[in-house]
This record gives C-alpha cells, structure tokens and sequence, in this order.
C-alpha cells in the first residue's frame, strides 16, 4: 500500500470525545460548537460524523444507533468547529438537544471538499434550508462570495443571519424574493462564474440543470444515508455517469459535470 | 493475547466482518495513521466476484433501533480489477489477509480460490456461500450437499486455509458446517447477516431498500450468532471465526466462550473506526466483561 | 376496521400471538375490567399438548436492548386439563377462541386437532409446527415435506380453520407455506420466535437460559417478520397472520402493507397489558403512521 | 368465564401514566413517590411494574425494554405510593435517576400479598437489603411489628430508617448486630409467631430452614425475573414442592411450607 498523496484533510484515525462549548438557535436551525483544539482544521465541504457521547440512543423505535453525518460549518482559531442542525429525526433531535457539560463523539474530517473556482472564476454559493452550512466555510474561505439561499418560509429564513449579505428567496415570499432560490442564481449566470450548491435534491438538481444549460461549472455537495462516512459499508452511494461512487470518500462535493441528474 | 488460527499467528483474536472495512478507502480518509493502528489482527476483505459487480440501487441502508440492515449488493471490481488494484494495496497492510470470495457456481469459485490462492500476498480465503447455485436454484451456504458439493471442487485448488463464511437463514447452519469439515474446509465463520427488510415510511406497500430485502447486522443478531456459534461448536472441531453484534470485550468474550476461536467486528467499526482495538483491549483486560454493576452477593438475585 | 378472517368476523385486525397472553391469569390481576376492555378481537391460546408440561427450569427470561429471548418450555395443562379447566373460562370471552396446538407426531397434532375442532367454543385452530418430529427428527415446520405430511394426516379431523404457524429458523418459510397450503391449510401465521440465546454474566460459558437455547421476540425480530411476511404473501393466497415485534400502529401497518390480513401482537403486552387495543386504535386513526417528525420536501432528503 | 372470588386487589386493566411526586435517599436506597390518587390501594405485598415513560431503553446494551417490579411500600391516604429502589442494572438505574416532574408508567397492584398471622400469632418481619420494602407496608397494616433487618454494611443500613424501632444486623458489624439477621431472628422463635420474610434468596432459604426446624409458620416474598407481572409470559416461575408456579399471579408471597427450597 504506497502511500497516496492526499486529496484532503486527513482524519486523525479513530474517533474522538469532544465536549459540546456552545449551541444557539436560529429559527429552527441548532449551531453546535465542538472543542476540537487538537483536531485538524478541516477543508471546507469535508464533513464529520457525530454522535452524542451519552443516550444514543432510545429514541423512536429504538434509534439512533450509526452516527450522523454534518458538514464542517465553520472553524474558529481554538480549533472550535460549528455545525448547524435541522431536528429532522431521532438523531438530529438528540443532538440538537445537546448544551455546554455534554460530550459528542466525533469521526473526521471526512471526505472531499470544495475546489477552487476554476480560471479565476467568481464564485457563487447557493444554498438550501441546512444546505447553508458547508457555504459559511467555503465563503470564510473566499473571503466572501455573492452567497444565494433559499428557504421554505420566513421562520426558516432566520438562518441566513449566519451568512451575512446572503440575498434570501422563499418559497411563500415571507422574506426576500418570494420562489425559488434558482429564480436568484438565474440572474448571476452571465459572466464567469462557478457555482457551489448544497440544499435538497429537488433544488440541486435544478442548480444542475440550469448551470448545464448555461455551461457554468458547478460543484454540489450532496447527501446520502451514511453509515460509517469512512468507505467502510458501501451504503452511501449515488449514481454518476461512471457509476455508484461513494459520497463519503468520492464527495460529499461531486463535480457537477460527473452527474447526469441529482435524483 | 496472541493466538494462532489456521496457522496463521495473529496478535489478537479480532478481526474484522467481511464486507464492514474497506482498508484502502480507509486509508484515504485516515492516511499512514491507519496502519499504525490498524484495529484488527488480520484483515478480511469485501467479497469479491468473479466479474465486476456495481452492487444494489439506492438506498442501500436502513437503521435499526439495535443495528441495521443493508442491501449492499456485494459492490466489487472483480477478480481481474482486484488483483491489479487491491492486493498490491492491501499487501501494505501490517496483518495478514484473508479474501472473501463467492461464485454462483462452484467452477466460478474454484477459478476465483485458485487465483487467489497462488498470491503470496494472500494468508487464507473464506467463501461466502450465502449465494444461490444458478444450476440448482438452492442457496449454497443453506444447504449441508452444496456445501459439500462445493467444497468438492474448490478444495482441490488450493493448500491455503479455506474458511466457510455460513449463512443463519437456514434451519440448521451446524449441519452444513458439519458438511463443510467433512468435505475438507479448515474453518468456518458465522454468521453472515439476517434476511430483514424495511417498508418505505413514505410509500405505503413498497419497500426502503433499492434491493428490497437485505441482510441485518448489530447488536440485533448477536444472541442468534451466539447460539449458532455454540451449536456449530457441538458439531465441528474446525476452528471458528464468531461474529454479529459485538460492540464490546464482553461480547467477544460471550462468543469466545459459545465455542468460537476468533470473532469478527462489523457493524461497529461504522459507528467506530477503531472498534476492532478496543474490543480486543476490553477482552485482555476483562474490562466490561460483568454485564451489571453490583456483584451478585449483596442484591436480591433475580433468579428465583 | 372489522375485518374478516377465514369466515370470522373480527372487530379489528389486531390479535394476540400465542403464549403472550393469559386471558385467565389477567382476569385474576385485573378482574372484569379485562372482559370490557379486551384488547384483540380474537384471543389464540397459548400451545396446548396431548400431555401436560411443566415447562423449562427458569430462568426462562433474558432481556435484550430490542426485545427478549424466552425458554418457557410450554408449559400447559394438556389437553384433558385444558378441556376441563380452561376452554369453558376462555368460553366467556368476547371475542372469538382460537387455540394453539402442537404435538411431536402427526397423530398426536391429529387427535388435538379432533378434539378441539369438535367443541363450539373453539373458533379455530392455529398449528404450532415449531417442533421436531419425533419419528424422523427433523423440525415440522422447517419443512415443506414433513408440513404437508402433517396437514395430511390432520385435516380429515376438522372442518375448523387451521392457521399453521411458521417458524423462521428455516432456509425458506415460504416454501413451508407454499406446502401448507397446497395440503390443506386455511391460513398461516408468522413469525414465531428466532431462535437466540444469551451467556450467563456470572457463570462463563454456561447460558444464561435454563433451557439452554431460547426464542427472540420483540422489536428485534420486526425486520424478519416484515420480510417473511412479505415472501410468504408472494406465494400463497392464504390469508396471513403476520407478527413479530409489533409496538405501534404503523409496525401494524408495515405488516399490512406487506401482506399480512391480521396482524398479532405479542412481546409488547408485556410492556403494556392493553398494547392490542392501542395498536388497533393507532391503526385505525392512521396514528403514527409516519416514522419522521417533518415531511419530506422541506428537508435535504436522505436517499442520494 | 364465571367471576372468580378476587383474592387479591385488582388492579385496573392498563398501564398508566403516573407523576413521580418525591425522591429521597436513604444510604444506596432511593425511595421513589408516585402519585396515584385514582388507584386501589394495594395489599401489603404486593407489588407494580415500573417503567420510566422517557428513556426507558438505550442504556447498557440497549436496556431496559421491559417494565421492573418493585413492592408497593407505602401508600399514603392521598394516594401516594412509595417505592424503595437500588440501582443494581439499567432498569433500577433509570428509574433511581427520575425526579419530581417525570412520569413513569405503572401496571398494579399485583400479585398476592401477605396474610394475616394464623391463630393470633406475633408477626415478625425480616428484610435483607432493599427487601425492606414490602415489610414497611405490612408493618403499617399490622399496627407495628417486631422488624428485624439485615444489611451488608453501615451504608446499606441507612435503608434501617425506613422503619423505625427495627433492629439491624449488617454482615460486617459496622452498625448493630455483627452477622446474619437469621441470628437475630433465632432469638424470637420461641413463642407463637409467625414470620414474614423478604430479602436476598441465601437470607431466604435461611428463615425458611430456621423457621421449619422451629415448626414456625413463615411467608417468603420472592423475586424472580418478570416480563409481564400478570400472568402473560410464564417467565417467572418459582419450583415449589406442586411443581412451578407463576410468581406474579400465585405470589410474590408464597408459604414457607410451600416450598422445598429457596434457590
Ligand atoms: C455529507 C453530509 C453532510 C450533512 N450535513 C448536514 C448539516 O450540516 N446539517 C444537517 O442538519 N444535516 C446534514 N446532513 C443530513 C443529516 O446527516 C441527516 O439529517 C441526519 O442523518 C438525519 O438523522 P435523523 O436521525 O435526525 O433523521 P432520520 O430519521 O435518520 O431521517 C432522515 C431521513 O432518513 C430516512 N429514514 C427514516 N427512517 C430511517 C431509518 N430507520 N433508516 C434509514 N433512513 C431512514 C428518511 O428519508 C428520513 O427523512 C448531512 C448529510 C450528509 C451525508
Ligand atoms: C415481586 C418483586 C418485587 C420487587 N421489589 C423490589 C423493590 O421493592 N425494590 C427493589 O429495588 N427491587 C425490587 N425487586 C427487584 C427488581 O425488580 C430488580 O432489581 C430489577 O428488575 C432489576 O432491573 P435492572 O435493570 O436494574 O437490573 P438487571 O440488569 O435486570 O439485573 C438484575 C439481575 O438480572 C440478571 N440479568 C442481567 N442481565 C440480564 C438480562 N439481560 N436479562 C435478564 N436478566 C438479566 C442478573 O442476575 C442481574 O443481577 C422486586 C422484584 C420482584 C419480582
Ligand atoms: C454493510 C455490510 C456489508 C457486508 N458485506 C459483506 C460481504 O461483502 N461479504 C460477507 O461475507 N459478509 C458481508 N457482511 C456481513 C458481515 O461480514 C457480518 O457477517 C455481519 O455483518 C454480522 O456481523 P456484525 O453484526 O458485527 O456486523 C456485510 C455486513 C454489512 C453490515
Ligand atoms: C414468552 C413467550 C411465549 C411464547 N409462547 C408461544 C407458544 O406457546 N406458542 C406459540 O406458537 N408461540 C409462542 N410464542 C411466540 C409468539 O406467539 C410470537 O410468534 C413471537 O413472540 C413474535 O411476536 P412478538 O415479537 O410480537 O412477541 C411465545 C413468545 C413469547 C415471547
Ligand atoms: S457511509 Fe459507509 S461507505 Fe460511505
Ligand atoms: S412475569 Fe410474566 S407470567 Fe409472571
């Protein structure tokens, strides 16, 4: 086994007992702050899987059981690492109930993150409901980006706050542009840009479709069930124009080129 | 704890489940730090096929409150693509390696032990023969005249440790362990995943997994691995690999003393990476080896 | 939600599984309250044997995280015993009697059968065939020959529905059905108890069990039920009680789905004496019925 | 199904949802208050099963699944049920850790309890440990009684309070009696008296074997591992000299002379 050049961040192997140092809400979204001062700083799009440390477990027909996977929202010079939650079920809802006293156990860095925008390319971030939280790193990282996110209503357009200057639409129009975030993106896809997307599939697979017909390359970060987020179980898989890859090795951020449709 | 196994010396008694850790991915992810603390004492890999295999449509998982299910689909590049692409990849790894193979016929896995069985690279193979015969229609591993049948043609084709990964849907997998030692296998392992399924809590009637049905693994089997563990034990001499649900030393102990020689952790190396060290650290210490916090003598016992 | 089932008129689809419920016991701990409230619409017996049974030295109980294993043994009166004593309280019941036997030959099934079908109280008769032949030694209901042997020998001696119960610790429950049904059966039912034990924390090595090796029930097995009902459904036309580790009135639902007519609920009365009224209940108000608190379009879905 | 005479109270059909009203402790013993206004106040001896309405599951290896039994060992005139727990697993643990404020789900009362002496004789009570509880009611009942108690240190013998005037043994002489509480109990089988006995099964087994060399009449309160406490699962049985019985139907009080032995 020769050693390969790495194509990211590397996680340290094993996973690691961190204690929970914050949680604050905005609208229906949790931010989670994890101490991870001896922890790598991880590339923008990587994820973690989290589980808390204690009752995991015993919820809804037993659940959870595997960990769940976050994408890396932002890392502050401590080490400390921001998620932000959606109680979606068993495991968001333990984790989203965690306070400061409380430990999580914590796998990564994990998979590939966002790439550079391509020939200097200016870079637009579009998100979806959570799909913001990959997007606050990358922007940190850009220093900035025209930043597009759409949101179902006004109670859930409270997530914005974390992306200062985010221009919002929302589907029923109770804050910013009423309709789809797409409505928004259509408007920047005039000069040389490259889009980072991540939100729910439906609005993924327009980001596609639109960026296709406009020939804008376009990185998505996707999701998938996961159950180990390290290549371990196989179960994570999406279909591309070459066939199943693993989203937790081979993404979560695919080229958009790479995929015939976001289903 | 170092412990010997179809000749094979192995630095502890745990290794990993065909199927549930994949050392080259692994490696992507973790880099060098991987093989320094590689968790298990030999490394089994994902079974591979004589073809390629793309593996099952999504979704490919459903969660249990105690484990999960899997429709997996045996995803694999094949024996040509694993030859040229994995082993020289696996033969970095600190322990040996055993490959997992399966066929639906038994001159399928007879070309696959025997190429297999050549590479020096290559310590041992186990046959997953939770696959059903083409010819026959009957799955191979529920069958005590499959596997002997099977065992017939591939036994010839190679002197390395030949390990008979058995299936639990059967009504009695010690029989076909016993088929297996009489027809020349030198060890067994089991138990593959329970056949389970799951219904979509979206779409009424149909089911969650792309495959339809899977296999279920975790803590859910473990007290049916335990008891096919001890009943296979009461049949066969062979050397036993014990696996399903063990999340702790106390579980290995559990299947240890059920009859088993070696026991595999799988599903839990998902929830954690380094399952496999810390299990085998937990049973050299008798750590967690008592399953309640008094000693018996002090309480009202429960045993009435 | 009155349902039919094999010429009964039931007030719901929701019954007991076998030697989960003690309408007489119940009626001690709870008095009339029990007549009033009776939560199934049909009450099944538990296993009733020629001979009477002590049952297995205890203890007879091992919880698991997801259910628990049970080495009762069957413990029953025998059929003069219960004749004498039990059918005529079980008479005053308001739902309808479905009684549960097994024997170890096919005469000892038939005779039960004659004299059980032969009394107006009984509605029907469920054929418990998780048992070994005691002449040829293999397991009655592990196999489709020694199955439609059985329903030979025993369908001359009633005119009564007879509901032949699976046992899941076979290669293929379908099959088993398939024979049942060509033989004669009016109906089955699944999934009995996986067959599982556990280690004795105290003494290593020795099972917990008093009988050794016991039976899985509850939420763990829910995922094996769901699928067996499922094959079983795909090939036979007979109605289908469908069981196993129903808790809620969407696991009812699930087995519905799946293609089960009545669904029984056994482990978790344990948990909640009236858990039959409340599953029938939660079915009916569609209660339940989705496993996630939010609706799909507003989230990021999970299926890649 | 023609009525039979109840030999016992009744306990309504159905579990049901009860506040957790108290918690106190007493050495290792937690005494656990549940209001029950609208319940039957229940023999001395008998007993419920508990389960915590929340988070009952998901601790050592995914327990508890099942409700636990404990002996009803005190009712007050509101009533207010007390219980007397020590944490020896996941179910007692679970159930030691709720507060005023949580709910628990109780089935009962249950069971058969105690008798009255026969033919005017003195009652004398022995527990062993957390085998107290049924004897606190019991001794309510009978107006006070002669409690002998034995525990294994001064610790345990804080559960001693619960009964007052009791006398104490503990197996290390830390506090009272240095030795078993059988000796203790040796000492008063002189005239007519009869016993009532609850603790660990060696304790047991000694009352028992005490009390028949002495030709003295005795009650055991047992325990054994219960799934259902109403005659459901079969799993509870004790062998007595008839064969088994279910203990949770047939006992948990059952006559010395009924049985062989205490294992
Ligand atoms: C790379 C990546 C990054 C992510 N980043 C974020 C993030 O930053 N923030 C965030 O909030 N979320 C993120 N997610 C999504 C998050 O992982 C899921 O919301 C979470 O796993 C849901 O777990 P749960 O137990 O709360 O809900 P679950 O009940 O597991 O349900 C979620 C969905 O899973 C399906 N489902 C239901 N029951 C089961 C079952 N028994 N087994 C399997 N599937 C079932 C259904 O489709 C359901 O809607 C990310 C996911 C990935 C893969
Ligand atoms: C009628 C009656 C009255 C009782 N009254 C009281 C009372 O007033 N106060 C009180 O504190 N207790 C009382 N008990 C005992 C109480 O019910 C038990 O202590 C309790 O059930 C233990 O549950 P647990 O989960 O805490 O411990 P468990 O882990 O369930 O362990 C208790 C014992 O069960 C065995 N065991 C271990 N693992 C398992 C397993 N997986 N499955 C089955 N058995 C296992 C072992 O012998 C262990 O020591 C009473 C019991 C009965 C039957
Ligand atoms: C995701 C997944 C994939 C698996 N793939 C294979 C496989 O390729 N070959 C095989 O023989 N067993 C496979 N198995 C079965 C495991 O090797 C093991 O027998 C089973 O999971 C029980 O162990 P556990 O409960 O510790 O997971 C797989 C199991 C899981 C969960
Ligand atoms: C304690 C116990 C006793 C049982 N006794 C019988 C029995 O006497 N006859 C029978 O056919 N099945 C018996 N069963 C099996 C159940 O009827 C049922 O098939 C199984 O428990 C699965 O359902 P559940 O998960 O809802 O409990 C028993 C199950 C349990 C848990
Ligand atoms: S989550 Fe297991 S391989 Fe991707
Ligand atoms: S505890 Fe179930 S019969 Fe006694």
């Amino acid at each position: 086994m020769s050693a390969p050049r790495p194509d990211r961040t590397l996680a340290p192997f094993g996973r690691r007992r961190l204690p929970v140092v914050g949680r604050e809400t905005f609208g229906p979204y949790v931010v989670l702050s994890v101490a991870d001062a001896d922890g790598p700083a991880p590339d923008p799009g990587q994820f973690a899987m989290l589980a808390a440390a204690e009752r995991w477990g015993g919820g809804a027909d037993g659940r959870p059981f595997l960990p769940r996977a976050f994408s890396v929202a932002r890392r502050h010079g401590d080490g400390r690492l921001e998620f932000v939650l959606e109680d979606v079920g068993p495991g968001t809802e333990r984790l989203c109930e965690l306070e400061p006293g409380d430990d999580v156990w914590l796998l990564g860095p994990l998979g590939r993150g966002f790439a550079a925008p391509r020939d200097g390319r200016r870079p637009v971030l579009v998100g979806g409901g959570v799909g913001i939280a990959p997007l606050m790193i990358w922007g940190d990282a850009l220093g900035g980006a025209t930043t597009l996110l759409g949101f179902r209503d006004a109670a859930h357009a409270a997530g914005a706050a974390l992306v200062p200057g985010a221009r919002v639409a929302t589907d029923d129009g109770s804050a910013g542009h009423q309709g789809f975030v797409t409505e928004l993106l259509a408007a920047e896809l005039g000069g040389d840009v490259e889009v980072y997307a991540c939100g729910p599939p439906p609005m993924l697979e327009a980001v596609r479709a639109l960026c296709a017909e406009h020939d804008v390359p376009a990185q998505l970060a996707l999701e998938s069930g996961m159950a180990c987020g390290f290549g371990a179980c196989f179960g994570c898989v999406v279909p591309t124009r070459d066939g199943y890859v693993r989203l937790c090795v081979d993404g979560p951020v695919l080229d958009a080129a790479a995929l015939a449709e976001v289903a | 704890m170092a412990v010997s196994f179809c000749g094979l010396r192995l630095d502890h008694p745990i290794v990993n489940a065909s199927g549930t850790f994949d050392a080259i991915a692994a490696r992507r992810a973790f880099g060098d730090a991987l093989l320094r603390d590689f968790p298990f004492s030999a490394f089994v890999s994902k079974t591979v096929t004589l073809a390629p295999r793309q593996g099952n449509p999504p979704p490919r998982l459903w969660e249990l409150g105690a484990g999960m299910i899997n429709s997996i689909g045996l995803p694999n590049k094949g024996l040509e693509g694993y030859l040229a692409h994995d082993l020289p990849e696996l033969a970095a790894l600190p322990v040996p390696l055993i490959v997992n193979v399966m066929g639906s016929s038994a001159e399928d896995v007879a070309t696959l032990v025997r190429a297999f069985g050549e590479r020096e690279e290559v310590a041992a193979l186990e046959l997953n023969v939770s696959c059903p015969n083409v010819k026959t229609g009957l799955l191979m591993g529920a069958d005590p005249g499959e596997t002997a049948a099977l065992m017939d043609a591939v036994r010839p084709h190679t002197a390395k440790p030949l390990i008979v990964k058995l299936t639990p849907n059967c009504a009695s997998p010690a029989d076909v362990a016993a088929a297996a030692e009489a027809h020349g296998a030198d060890a067994v392992s089991l138990i593959n995943t329970v056949r389970g399924m799951a219904m979509d809590p979206r779409r009424p009637g149909e089911p969650w997994l792309g495959g339809g049905t899977g296999g279920i693994s975790g803590p859910a089997v473990r007290a049916v691995a335990l008891t096919q563990v001890r009943e296979v034990r009461a049949r066969v001499d062979l050397p036993i690999v014990g696996m399903g649900g063990v999340q702790r030393g106390r579980h290995a102990k559990d299947l240890l003393d059920a009859g088993a020689d070696l026991v595999a952790v799988g599903t839990e190396s998902f929830r954690d990476p380094g399952a496999g060290a810390r299990v085998a650290e937990e049973l050299a210490n008798c750590e967690d080896l008592v399953h309640t916090q008094q000693p018996a003598p002090a309480r009202i016992a429960h045993d009435g």
